[in-house]
């Protein structure tokens, strides 16, 4: 047509028909015409980053149970996920995390006492952000997407060659910022993984309210991104499709969607009542793809685990948990001076008065 | 009319909820996990489940488009009713709520109704994490075209629901979360004033406390403390912020000649900032002392292990009260 | 894949690889596999009305020249879009335009005084949007889009025929509400056909800068919607895909996407300077692919439009341009009191008391 | 510091923006036609053709993307200046307003800053349809963790703006629509106070004018007239919402006694009532009269055939004045 300009090959940007695979749920390895199968070594790590994982989600659940954490949206059953996320980056690279990717902080090298700040109701956020590179946990649905793609947009002006994975589920698909976070993406060519862990489920919501789609996957095209679909339970596949997508944006060919089939076996979280809105029939088919059990299984039959190792990633589990179990013991109560200590670089003098009044209080207690 | 029974807040918003969609089938329920899940506080429990799912629905995780659609179809004849799962999150909704929601209705001169009503749990107390205890009301409340309505009681809970729903303007519902589990009893549907009227709680001659929603209980009890203390002090429950009751809020204040608004939210440029300059416009000479506000505090809401630092308590009320120039003090 | 249900066909939803063409930019037709040329008749219709929305464009940019209106974003150039959409609908079905779409709703039987209220700025909205279902229309870009469907939703709740066309321009399929609204229509299967009028400018910012999506159309697989494109000046190809759009769904199989690739030969408005941003050539060379002249010629060919007959029409288009300069002359000053008539049912308390300050004031500057 | 010239406020905001990011190259600018046009008000103008596009650019048309991609920028070092088209159009991004640009900071406990402006075209008096004369300072002053301003003078708009951009906190940047045309004198960049400090734009003993923004010419005029009429006023203008000049403020009406609030934003729950609020909690016993309140109406904002109507005047200012309760009347 005279008048219009195709501005990039749509069915380049189309997703594989189905999420790629390269491992069964049975161990066996699949082939793939695109992707390869990582090496032993970086699946050995991975494994272990992934015993890690599913460690730090139990024990925090735990925790919960014993009173010991206020709330934990656990990622347990998308351990692959959470560890391919931060294993495909470099200490340049960025991290952004939900509120159900605690696992994925930790699997980027974050103490989990810290990351676990947050839902322990001590302050919002527990780390420093620029340490690692791994940004507030966010809480309101989508809204990390844009500012991933201005951490991204800043490196890309300044010459870094930073690349962003920004996480996000697939209810978050649905709003508006999501869209918007693509867009400005896919226009400017930025350097940003858009990762949705499409676990079936926005608390209670099926996919099936959320999207008419072929897949989220299928979202790309619509913004000249091209779209992949991975298995989300099969590490090896999300290590080779993220990390692909992380090079190809760090070679400057912009953006990338990766959609990870998943499943959250677990409540939403502690608060929420799964019988309500699904059978146990359904969970127990996506308890049967475990992803640690298949990539454990994998490595074993080729004997690339071993008993021992095995072992030894257990006890370091063990640790991690014991650490945690100790860090989160701390009783100490956060100091209320703090309320009013970071609003403002410099306080307003009305915050000042505030902070005077309860301050006031506090010696008046103390007195009294 | 019913009988007279204990129930708590939540169950009582359920009950109006049922009753509204049982009398009027253009009543819908929609948002995010209302349908089998019943809402994350379950207040929309069981609706699904006795109306089906073209009554009672969850939708795409889209605040903008809940409220968006919600104005379409109050456009074409139904009486949308939609729930924000917490306060923090309408605000992705506010450019539909206050470019159209409020404004439709004044900009076709009245062929364009809006009834629509916007249920928002609000406010602390909970030991929410960030984005779960925002006390958003003065955004709303400062936006023409909306009524604004926040109950304290299980039978405003009922009644004032029942009304916004029935209410031909576009009401925001804001429920106390930390209420819902109040319990009460109440004959459902009896004697509740209607949206705009200010109810007296607890009469007292020596100074008025004027709270809403989450704070009337608590300026109860502080009423309680400063009567074993000799003082005694009238509680003023607002009920609907807008309309504003002038009448009976500055009726109370001039009988007592002083006053302290509670309320969560911030002080600043707040509902409570409204109600002392508008109170002391029309009261400033039967005023002894300045209307004294004790709110949450110019921050961004704290995380749980400090929120009760945050929140207004009997303590600071009462400090509130007895800075009121009193003549023996 | 064991685990993953495609809800629908990717290739199905995808839009035609050229926009759709039935009459080339010379008259002629062209053949096309999917879409036929409506009846002569049909045509006559729509170029008369083409020929009306014309004239109802360069009139009101002749009135704000002449200071009688504070503004107009004239359709100069998109008449084929603003007819085929009205054109296409039944009385039942409602149209949702924006603030560029006056023809268009001249185009379903509004009265062009009315309809030109808002920018003559004698209030919000000049027409009863229930008399001919015409939604009031809408600035903020894209919040039109959820509306619609609401009214889609409830029409199909209470078993109405109804389909909802609504109208957006390229530089508003940026916006968070244009996703949340397609995803929601996508989700409940409701009769809405969203049409894009990509006029390839959003005021000064090009379509480059708006999208790098093969075509806007494309975003349709993103929420399970078929997308297809247009030729946005060939009034005959506009009628058979919006039709066809609209009938299918009203049979209930839910709602469509159609781009039409048009130009913005004209300003944003009077306020604007194209100058700064897009040169001559660009503007001229739109200017020779003109919609009216094309389905005339094609008319003329075929001896469906005679001398008469167009002569009868500019007639026709006369009178309604008279009829809208005498209607806009019309100095009468909008009564004060409506300012706090309509803002609820019945006034607040606190608006009775600002109605009355103002009618005071009113009333002393007449006594005074 | 520069040579006293001659230009307008939308003159001087230019130069503002093309200053500052000749000065640091972390500064950039961006939102809907801000690259070649130069914005629908022209105050990007020429900023393009000096800097490149990689450092003032037009984006996709979205404004919550705009805030949020702006949010990623700062956290990555740069200092973001972005645009709203208008008033009505910051809406779509209050969401990424409220709960990030305002929290970041605290969220953080001072780690991540984010040194960004927001600049928002507002308030009406230029004819501008639906939308697109919105005050809506009311919303982000009531917002913990935001500064907001607003000039009146040329020399604030440059200063100010100045100011804003090197700030490292978020800055609401509130640009009175109806003053970009206003011409002054002014010798840019030359003694600016501080944000967070009021000026008296005029001395006077009878009663203060507490105005800001585009109110303040307004209250500049009405003391005029008063003058005439043998009243003397002095005029406040706030310059910053947020911090608030107590001192400032409070002294001026403490040294008059009374004071009247002028501005173009509905009244209810707003920055007027919040001026009110604590002016009189702080000046109570040397105020004769109520403070009175000069404001639009709680309606939405009128179409421009009737917004002379709606907007504050000299005659209700001076009505307001007249209300003081003087002993002579
Ligand atoms: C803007 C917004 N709306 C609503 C919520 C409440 N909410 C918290 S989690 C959640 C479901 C999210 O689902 P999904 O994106 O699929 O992520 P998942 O929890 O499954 O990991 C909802 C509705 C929120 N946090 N933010
Ligand atoms: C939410 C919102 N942001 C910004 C604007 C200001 N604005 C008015 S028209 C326009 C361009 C719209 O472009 P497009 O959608 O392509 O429609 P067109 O004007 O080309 O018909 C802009 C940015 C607005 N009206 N609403
Ligand atoms: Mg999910
Ligand atoms: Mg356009």
């Amino acid at each position: 047509m005279d008048h219009l300009v195709m501005t990039s090959d749509p069915r380049r940007l189309l997703p594989s028909d189905a999420p790629v695979r390269l491992i069964s749920p049975e161990g066996e390895p699949v082939p793939h015409e695109t992707y390869r199968l990582p090496s032993g070594e970086a699946l050995l790590a991975a494994y272990a980053a992934m015993t890690t994982a599913r460690r730090v989600n139990d024990q925090a659940s735990a925790l919960v149970r014993q009173g010991r954490l206020a709330v934990y949206p656990s990622s347990h059953g998308q351990e692959a996920c959470q560890v391919a996320a931060a294993q495909v980056l470099t200490d340049d690279d960025w991290l952004f995390p939900t509120y159900r990717d605690v696992a994925a902080m930790v699997a980027r090298g974050l103490d989990p006492v810290e990351a676990l700040v947050l839902l322990q109701g001590d302050w919002h956020c527990g780390h420093n952000p620029y340490e690692r590179k791994v940004a507030p946990q966010t809480t309101p649905l989508a809204t990390q997407l844009p500012h991933a793609v201005g951490v991204a947009h800043a490196a890309r002006l300044k010459g870094e060659p930073t690349v962003v994975m920004a996480l996000c589920g697939d209810g978050a698909t649905s709003e508006g910022d999501f869209h918007e976070a693509l867009n400005f993406a896919a226009v400017f060519q930025t350097p940003v993984v858009f990762f949705v862990q499409n676990n079936r489920y926005a608390i209670s919501v099926p996919l099936a309210r959320q999207t008419a789609a072929p897949s989220l996957a299928h979202k790309g095209v619509g913004y000249g991104i091209p779209g992949e679909q991975v298995d989300g339970n099969d590490l090896a596949a999300l290590l080779a499709v993220l990390g692909t997508a992380v090079e190809r944006a760090r070679g400057g060919a912009g953006p990338q969607l990766v959609e990870a089939h998943t499943y959250r076996v677990q409540a939403h979280t502690n608060a929420d009542d799964p019988t309500r809105y699904r059978d146990e029939a359904e969970v127990g088919a996506w308890v049967a793809r475990d992803p640690l059990r298949r990539l454990g299984t994998f490595l074993e039959n080729r004997a690339l685990l071993t008993a021992e190792q095995a072992a030894a990633l257990d006890k370091d589990a063990d640790d991690v948990a014991a650490a945690m179990r100790a860090g989160l013991s701390k009783d100490a109560e956060p100091d209320p001076a703090r309320l009013f200590a970071h609003v403002y670089q410099t306080p307003t003098p009305q915050l000042a008065e505030q902070a005077a009044l309860v301050a006031d209080e506090i010696s008046r207690m103390v007195d009294g | 009319m019913n009988q007279p029974e204990t129930l708590t807040m939540a169950q009582a918003l359920t009950r109006a909820l049922r009753d509204a969609m049982a009398e009027d089938e253009s009543v819908v329920m929609f948002g995010e996990d209302v349908g089998p899940l019943g809402g994350v506080f379950r207040i929309t429990d069981g609706l699904t489940a006795e109306f089906g799912d073209a009554r009672c629905f969850d939708t795409p995780l889209a605040e903008a488009g809940i409220v968006g659609v919600a104005v379409g179809m109050a456009m074409n004849g139904m009486r949308p009713v939609v729930e924000m799962q917490f306060d923090a999150f309408a605000y992705p909704a506010f450019e539909q709520v206050v470019s159209h929601v409020a404004k439709m209705r004044n900009r076709t001169r009245g062929q364009v109704a809006l009834p629509i009503v916007i249920r928002i749990p609000y406010a602390g107390g909970i030991g929410g994490v960030e984005h779960h205890s925002d006390s958003s009301e003065a955004y709303f409340a400062h936006t023409p075209g909306l009524h604004v309505v926040t109950p304290s009681t299980v039978a405003d809970a009922y009644g004032l629901l029942r009304q916004a729903i029935t209410s031909a303007d576009p009401v925001i519902f804001f429920e106390p979360k930390k209420l819902y589990w109040s319990k009460e009893q109440a004959a459902l549907g009896a004697g509740v004033p209607p949206i705009g009227t200010a109810a007296i709680r607890r009469d007292g001659t020596d100074a008025t406390l004027i709270a809403y929603g989450p704070t009337v209980p608590l300026a109860l009890e502080a009423a309680d403390v400063a009567a074993q203390e000799g003082r005694s002090l009238q509680v003023v429950d607002l009920r609907s912020l807008v309309p504003f009751d002038d009448q009976t809020v500055c009726d109370a204040v001039r009988s007592t000649g002083r006053a302290v608004v509670v309320a969560e939210a911030s002080g600043f440029a707040s509902v409570s900032s409204e109600i002392v300059a508008r109170v002391t416009d029309r009261c400033f000479h039967y005023l002894a002392a300045p209307i004294r506000r004790v709110t949450g505090f110019d921050i961004p809401y704290p995380p749980p292990k400090l929120e009760r630092f945050h929140l207004p308590d009997v303590d600071r009320v009462l400090d509130a009260v007895d800075d009121l120039q009193w003549e023996d003090s």
